[in-house]
């Protein structure tokens, strides 16, 4: 009998987890036993993904890998599939505590706020205004990698000043308007730090269409493949991203060993991630995967032909 | 359009052998209604044959078959000798066939001239709309028919209810046909709009155009028409020329027995008053009204379409807010601001359209019946289907209804019997006060005469009647009194012994005697 | 429906004439619970997991909430008015119990709060529509937006949590062994519907009112009244609704519900609801909710997605529909 | 007629000049004739859409599946894009309107043929396009990397200073107003919205009219899939999600009565301008960006009982004539 883990994203179709779900396979093929259900809502909603849960738990799956929609709305469902004796974890985009055993984050969250600004601040030695377009308003990542950023502003890039921080909600015509509000309001705006894929594409897309080429630099977390184009036209110098099929699998074989091997997750315990190295929980018994890495002019076309 | 070219080689008047138009065997059934049955009818260029027959024959059913709305179920129609089969309204006006019909079928959010040429406007070089031509064209068909205080550009809404008549009229007129019906085209408009459309129709026949007139007033017929034909319940029962017959022998045709057999004898024993109403007032619809229906009375109220007859008996059933004015039932002051309050109050209301105001087509009989006593045919709220049942067979049964079951969808009843069920529904509230708004309208002779029978046994029990309708022998034949309205006021009260149907037209036209 | 009133009959008419079974068996819901046999069928045999008590309890929980909604809904569009608002009201209710819990209101005071909010919205819109007169449709989009909007201004890109924990009951307790909470209140609620307008003179006047609004006034029906308070209900639902499930989730954010109004609405026009008003059963929306809840989850067992689910439902939605109409042209042809 | 028509649309002409002059006093650069040509190629899309929903919502129907045809139409051309990058754009453009068309169609036959109510038709085939949208793609998105610079710079290329979306907006709009005010198909969409009955007896068809309007909803929706997706670079299954409520919102602020019949090409144009506005300019004066649900959903209830006030019946005046004599 398989060990049945599934691989719960926020929405089907997005390039970033399909992505995840590639390293999930490579996982489970090299655990053997692992079967990867890949499954998620078409609409990027909380309740949508509660009804992908409780299918899961009806077909008894051994472990839930969910990144997730909402960090509230999912854990009483979640605490349902945990009474059930199902392991659950999240990744990428967490669940409260009460709601999932650990928590895999991409990277460490307090460097990724410190790298979204670096990205940005390396282009502008003089210093300058920035903004923030986000994801949802809710997304619990981009929210946490926002406060981490404001929180460094002031040590570390005292220069770079930030206006505003708006939300397009990962839907590309609403980044759309949001990139251009931004562009209008702030004639003096130096960067847009997009900490999301969709709106660093969308955000990339107004500074080409209005000639800003050079003068507004789009930075932010982007997937290679579909960013390439921003960094070889010149709307962008630089984004960042973790390797999202190392955190694919990475989820798939944390899930297992706290399924199968029965390891327990409690604050300070060392977790092994085969290929990836070890992770280690804080006290929210949540782990950084990785540092961020960065893609510019040197190394997008390499990147891009691999996620 | 090679019916023009043939318009040119028939201007003859005088022998005009050959008919334009012929039906044969034309019929028609509808779910429970036999509205046509084997009828035939010929048209002849130069010459208005009238079509004659009481509410119901099958008129207008015929007007719709040659204009392409309904198809028949059997028959013919050949125009000019050719076979034609009429399947919208477009391949009647292809066949030179124009009518103004008896409803104003009109577009109210448009434009007069645009309500005139829709489906014929003229175009430009490019084949678009010509807005220019069009409205000048409206208004030089308008001038011709001596309306041209109508505005092309208004909108139809606007319009006063001649005026809109008169634009159907032109409407008909804007096409070149060579077939022109006219179903009952005077019965909204005042004499001397009758005399410019009089007009009209004379300059038509001299342009050798054949022309079916319907009417049911025999002066107008006489006047304008050389033949005749006559339906009775959707069947033809003589047609000729008018020369060679009296109006007695055609109403004879019509009616198919005489006339005066079909109003029951009467011995009203009139009390005291029971509706009261002073100064009642509405805005727009009527004004100072003021008159008193006594307790087994049957009041009559007469005057010409668009009187604001119908609108004051919404405002007493309370259908209608008023602007001024007292009720009084019984001597107590009535306010009904519903139908529910008025109801309560006694005061029920039989409307002029069945379909939309008086039955829930779609519902069956005994719901329908019940539907304003259900307060006492449920308990507590909770329906009580025996209850329904029982009040329903009895209003029923003793107004001799014809129905298969109680179950049975009103929708699936003829005219007259959906008027006896929305006349049951009322006798089920107890009510002290009915009022019956055209209560024969497009009812056959057999229910008729047993709507007419039914109301004289109402008042009888001591009821009070309120009797709208636009019908003169059923005014002269069943009120005890007569109130007549003109442009929303009361023109004047009459009692009805040697009332004459002279009188009431002339002051309902607002003609001097 | 050979019976015309041409042919002579007895003095006496009677009731009904027989036909009560035959009807039955070729009424609307017969062809639901056909279908909805076999969908429980085929997922039977494509799920192995499918045929598990707590499977299929869980399987409820995709359809209670939106299929109160639908109850109240139905007999809206019954008397041919609609509320494409109901999702937007749950926002707002959730979102003022939110409020209202961050100030500490306990248990009862958070439900008669979303109850309360839900019934103001209902009412709202009923004023628009009927006081005012205007189109249903046109009035509930604009209030879609207002409702849903004033919880973003309220909430913005916040999330409220932290409510009592005995508030968790109403979208996470079990009555009984695998009955939930909210399954018992949906079935005890359509028993309610049921009744309120297949036997009571309330609902009579509903179908009334649906099938001829002029002649139901003029018959004495308070047409205005009864709207209004059809509204009021519908939005007294999404209150409670609401309530479930900001319970469910534990949480509320001005998003939530998003997309409610039209699955309602489905449901509503699957369970045989003519959308042009007049006609339908409580029974037909109860098992039009089984049946999509029964899709969703059946397909979601198979780890189908959800998008693939919404095709099944809106070509069942169209070929229910379609299906009588060709039925009856084709058989009508045939005889002719 | 074209008094009180106009009328309306001056109200609403009116209104967008205080909103523009309002948001001015906080960004004193929206005014400007450039910003403001700005806003218009922004709302180009919606304006093309309302038009298309405005055509169905004169005949008495309404189209709930304009987006979910959006999001298909779009998803096919993008697909072609990235499979033949040399398959000519003018010639894409038509598949779109084509495959559009097609969508539309379909609705139109199944209320035109089987008289099944248009809400419930277009409810239906808003899941199954969309549904249909995630199983040609297999619910992978097409990303800006995979389409053509031909594809995504079409409609940003500049002619006489003004972006091709644009000068397709108003070409779309040049192409209505002939439909709508010149043409008797055009008229007839009017004429079976105002009253149905006397249509037939005008020998138009009804059903086929309506066949007609859903046809051209279904093609408008077609060409804004292309222009959607070439102008967001991004095709989804998620694309304009929801977005058949803001058609049908700004249709409703354009004055477009529900009840057929009542519009204008005028009034759609300046719903939709209304909306690309409020939507555009709210996060240029600094209002939370969630203030801007709450103020469409208020413009649209104001707009309704506006136009209902401005269309209520006057009534006849019988006694007029009565009082002066
Ligand atoms: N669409 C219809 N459905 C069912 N019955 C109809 C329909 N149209 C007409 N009828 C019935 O057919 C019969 C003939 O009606 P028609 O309108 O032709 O009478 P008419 O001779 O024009 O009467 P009037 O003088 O009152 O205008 C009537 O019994 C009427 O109720
Ligand atoms: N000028 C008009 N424009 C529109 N509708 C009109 C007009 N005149 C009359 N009507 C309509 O005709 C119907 C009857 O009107 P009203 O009560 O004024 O007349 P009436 O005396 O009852 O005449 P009748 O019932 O014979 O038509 C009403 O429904 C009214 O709305
Ligand atoms: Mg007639
Ligand atoms: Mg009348």
């Amino acid at each position: 009998e398989n060990v049945k883990i599934a691989l719960v994203v926020k929405s089907l179709g997005n390039g970033f987890f399909d992505a995840a779900n590639k390293g999930a396979q490579e996982a489970a093929k090299e655990l053997g036993d692992v079967e990867v259900i890949y499954t998620g809502p078409t609409k990027a909603t909380a309740e949508a993904q509660i009804e992908v849960v409780n299918a899961l738990i009806a077909q008894k799956v051994n472990a839930i890998a969910i990144s997730a929609n909402d960090a509230d709305a999912l854990v009483p469902a979640l605490k349902k599939a945990m009474e059930r004796g199902i392991t659950v974890i999240s990744w990428d985009s967490g669940v409260a505590p009460e709601g999932r055993q650990m928590h895999l984050n991409p990277s460490d969250t307090n460097l990724i706020g410190e790298t979204i600004v670096k990205l940005a601040a390396d282009y502008l030695p003089e210093g300058g205004d920035v903004a923030i377009l986000s994801a949802s308003s809710t997304a619990t990542n981009q929210n946490a990698w926002i406060e981490a950023a404001k929180k460094a502003l002031p040590e570390k890039f005292p220069k770079i000043n930030l206006v505003a921080t708006v939300y397009g909600d990962d839907d590309s015509a609403k980044s759309t308007d949001e990139a251009k509000g931004l562009l209008k309001s702030y004639p003096n705006l130096k960067a847009i730090i997009a900490p999301t894929t969709v709106g660093v594409v969308a955000a990339a897309q107004v500074v080409t269409d209005e000639n800003l080429i050079g003068k507004v630099n789009v930075t932010g977390l982007a997937l290679p493949s579909e960013f390439k184009k921003f960094i070889d036209n010149g709307a962008s110098q630089a984004v960042a991203l973790w390797n999202p099929i190392d955190l694919g699998y990475s989820a798939v074989y944390l899930a297992h060993d706290l399924a199968v091997k029965k390891m327990e997750a409690k604050p300070g315990a060392k977790l092994p991630i085969g290929r990836v190295g070890e992770v280690t929980l804080d006290d929210t018994n949540s782990a950084p995967m990785a540092a961020p890495f960065t893609f510019d002019k040197t190394n997008i076309e390499e990147f891009s032909k691999i996620y | 359009m090679d019916t023009k070219a043939q318009t040119i080689e028939t201007p003859m008047r005088e022998h005009p052998a050959m008919p334009r138009m012929t039906l044969a065997g034309i019929t028609k059934t509808f779910p429970g209604v036999r509205a046509l049955h084997n009828v035939g009818l010929s048209l002849y260029p130069g010459q208005v044959t009238a079509l004659i027959g009481e509410n119901g024959a099958g008129k207008s059913t015929l007007v719709k078959i040659l204009t392409g709305i309904y198809r028949p179920d059997a028959g013919t129609i050949t125009v000019d000798g050719r076979q034609v089969s009429l399947t919208s309204a477009h391949d009647a006006f292809e066949q030179g066939i124009t009518a103004i019909h008896q409803e104003t079928v009109l577009f109210d959010d448009l434009s007069v001239a645009e309500n005139i040429f829709l489906g014929h406007a003229p175009r430009t070089h490019f084949g678009t709309i010509d807005w220019r031509t069009m409205r000048s064209r409206a208004t030089e068909v308008l001038k011709v028919m001596g309306a041209a205080h109508i505005d092309p550009d208004a909108r139809l809404k606007d319009l006063g209810i001649a005026n809109k008549h008169l634009v159907a009229v032109a409407r008909a007129m804007s096409i070149d046909a060579q077939i022109v019906i006219m179903d009952e085209p005077t019965a909204a408009l005042s004499a001397k709009e009758i005399e410019d459309l009089f007009e009209l129709i004379e300059l038509l026949k001299r342009d050798g155009k054949a022309i079916l007139f319907i009417s049911h007033k025999f002066d107008e017929i006489y006047r304008i028409a050389e033949r005749y034909t006559v339906f009775r319940d959707g069947e033809m029962v003589g047609e000729g020329l008018l020369a060679d017959a009296s109006q007695n022998e055609i109403v004879k045709m019509m009616v198919g027995r005489a006339v005066d057999h079909i109003f029951p004898e009467r011995h009203p024993q009139i009390g005291a008053p029971v509706l009261s109403v002073s100064d009642l007032s509405h805005p727009t619809e009527f004004d100072g009204i003021s008159f008193e229906l006594h307790k087994g009375e049957i009041l009559g109220f007469y005057g010409l379409v668009g009187a604001g007859r119908s609108e004051l008996m919404h405002a007493i059933f309370g259908i209608t807010r008023t602007s001024r004015g007292t009720m009084r039932l019984d001597g107590a002051p009535v306010t009904p601001r519903s139908a529910a309050e008025a109801i309560e109050a006694g005061v029920v209301y039989v409307p002029e359209e069945r379909g939309k105001q008086g039955v829930v087509i779609g519902m069956p009989i005994f719901k329908n019946v019940s539907l304003p006593s259900l307060k006492r045919t449920s308990k507590s709220g909770v329906l009580q289907l025996q209850e329904e049942f029982g009040l329903a067979r009895k209003y029923t049964e003793r107004l001799d209804l014809r129905a298969s079951s109680l179950s049975q969808d009103v929708g699936t009843l003829s005219g007259g019997n959906q008027q006896k069920v929305v006349i049951a529904k009322w006798l089920a509230t107890d009510p002290k006060v009915i009022i019956l708004d055209e209560p024969t309208k497009g009812i056959d002779i057999g229910s008729k005469a047993a709507v007419h029978a039914f109301m004289a046994e109402l008042v009888a029990q001591g009821l009070s009647v309120i009797m709208v309708s636009s019908e003169l022998p059923e005014i002269l034949g069943m009120s005890d009194r007569v109130v007549v309205m003109r442009e929303g006021r009361i023109a004047a009260v009459y009692d009805n012994n040697g009332l004459d149907a002279v009188t009431l037209v002339q002051t309902a036209a607002g003609i001097a005697a | 429906m050979s019976a015309t009133d041409t042919t002579p009959t007895p003095r006496r008419i009677p009731d009904r004439l027989d036909k009560p079974l035959r009807s039955a068996i070729f009424s609307w819901e017969a062809l639901l619970v056909a279908v909805a046999v076999a969908i429980f069928i085929v997922n039977s045999f494509a799920s192995p997991y499918f045929l598990d008590v707590w499977s299929l309890s869980d399987l409820t929980f995709n359809f209670t909430e939106k299929g109160l909604i639908a109850l109240a809904m139905a007999l809206l569009i019954i008397s041919g008015e609609i509320d494409l608002s109901v999702a937007a009201i749950i926002a707002l209710a959730s979102t003022l119990m939110g409020m209202a819990a961050q100030v500490g209101v306990d248990t009862p005071g958070l439900v008669l709060i979303g109850i309360g909010v839900g019934l103001a919205c209902g009412a709202f819109n009923g004023l628009l529509v009927t006081g005012l007169g205007l189109p249903s449709i046109v009035v509930t989009i604009g209030t879609m937006s207002l409702f849903r909007g004033i919880a973003f201004i309220i909430l913005g890109d916040q999330a409220y949590k932290g409510y009592p924990a005995s508030f968790a009951f109403f979208g996470q307790g079990y009555v009984w062994w695998v009955v939930s909470f909210e399954l018992a209140l949906f079935g005890f609620a359509a028993v309610v519907y049921w009744f309120v307008l297949h036997r009571t003179s309330f609902g009579r006047r509903i179908f009334a009112i649906g099938n001829n609004p002029v002649a139901a006034q003029f018959s004495g029906v308070r047409v205005g009244r009864i709207k209004f308070i059809l509204f009021c209900l519908t939005g007294l639902m999404s209150g409670i609704a609401a309530v479930l499930i900001t319970s469910r989730l534990g949480s509320t954010r001005p998003s939530i519900a998003q997309g409610y109004e039209l699955e309602v609405i489905t449901m509503v026009v699957l369970g045989g609801v003519s959308i042009l008003g007049g006609a339908g059963s409580i029974l037909g929306v109860v098992l039009a909710a089984l049946i999509m809840g029964l899709v969703t989850f059946g397909l979601g067992l198979l780890n189908v997605p959800g998008i693939v689910m919404s095709i099944f439902i809106g070509l069942l939605l169209i070929m229910v529909i379609a299906l009588p109409i060709l039925w009856d042209r084709f058989g009508r042809r045939r005889l002719a | 007629m074209k008094t009180l028509l106009k009328h309306r649309e001056i109200w609403l002409l009116a209104a967008i000049a205080a909103l523009v002059a309002l948001i001015s006093v906080r960004f004193p650069g929206f005014a400007r004739p450039g910003n403001l040509a700005t806003v218009f190629n922004d709302t180009s899309i919606l304006m093309i859409l309302a038009l298309g929903q405005m055509v169905v919502i004169l005949t008495r129907s309404i189209d709930l599946s304009m987006a979910s045809n959006l999001a298909f139409t779009g998803m096919v051309v993008a697909m072609i894009n990235a499979a033949f990058p040399a398959f000519p754009i003018p010639l894409l453009m038509l598949v779109a309107i084509g495959v559009g068309l097609l969508l539309g169609a379909l609705n139109g036959l199944l209320v035109w043929k089987l008289g099944i109510p248009s809400i419930v038709v277009s409810l239906g085939t808003l899941t199954i396009y969309r549904g249909a949208t995630f199983l040609i793609s297999g619910g992978a998105w097409v990303n800006a990397d995979q389409m053509s610079p031909a594809f995504v710079g079409l409609q940003r290329l500049q002619l006489l200073g003004v972006p091709v979306l644009s000068w397709i907006a108003i070409v779309v709009i040049v192409l209505f107003f002939i439909l709508l005010t010149r043409t008797s198909v055009g008229r007839s969409f009017y004429a079976i919205g105002v009253n149905p009955t006397a249509s037939v007896y005008a020998g138009i068809d009804v059903g086929r009219t309506k066949f007609l309007a859903f046809c051209i909803s279904g093609a408008v929706a077609g060409l804004c899939g292309y222009l959607w997706i070439s102008r967001y670079v991004i095709a989804s299954v998620e694309v304009a999600n929801g977005y058949e409520l803001n058609i049908i919102a700004a249709c409703v602020i354009g004055g477009i009565s529900i009840a057929g019949g009542i519009g204008s090409v005028a009034g759609a144009v300046l719903g939709a301008l209304f909306l690309g506005i409020i939507s555009t300019a709210l996060p240029v004066i600094n209002v939370s960006p969630f203030w801007q649900m709450a103020i469409s959903g208020s413009a649209i209830l104001l707009a309704v009982v506006l136009n209902a006030r401005g269309e209520r019946k006057q009534g006849r005046i019988i006694l007029r004539k009565a009082e002066a004599a």
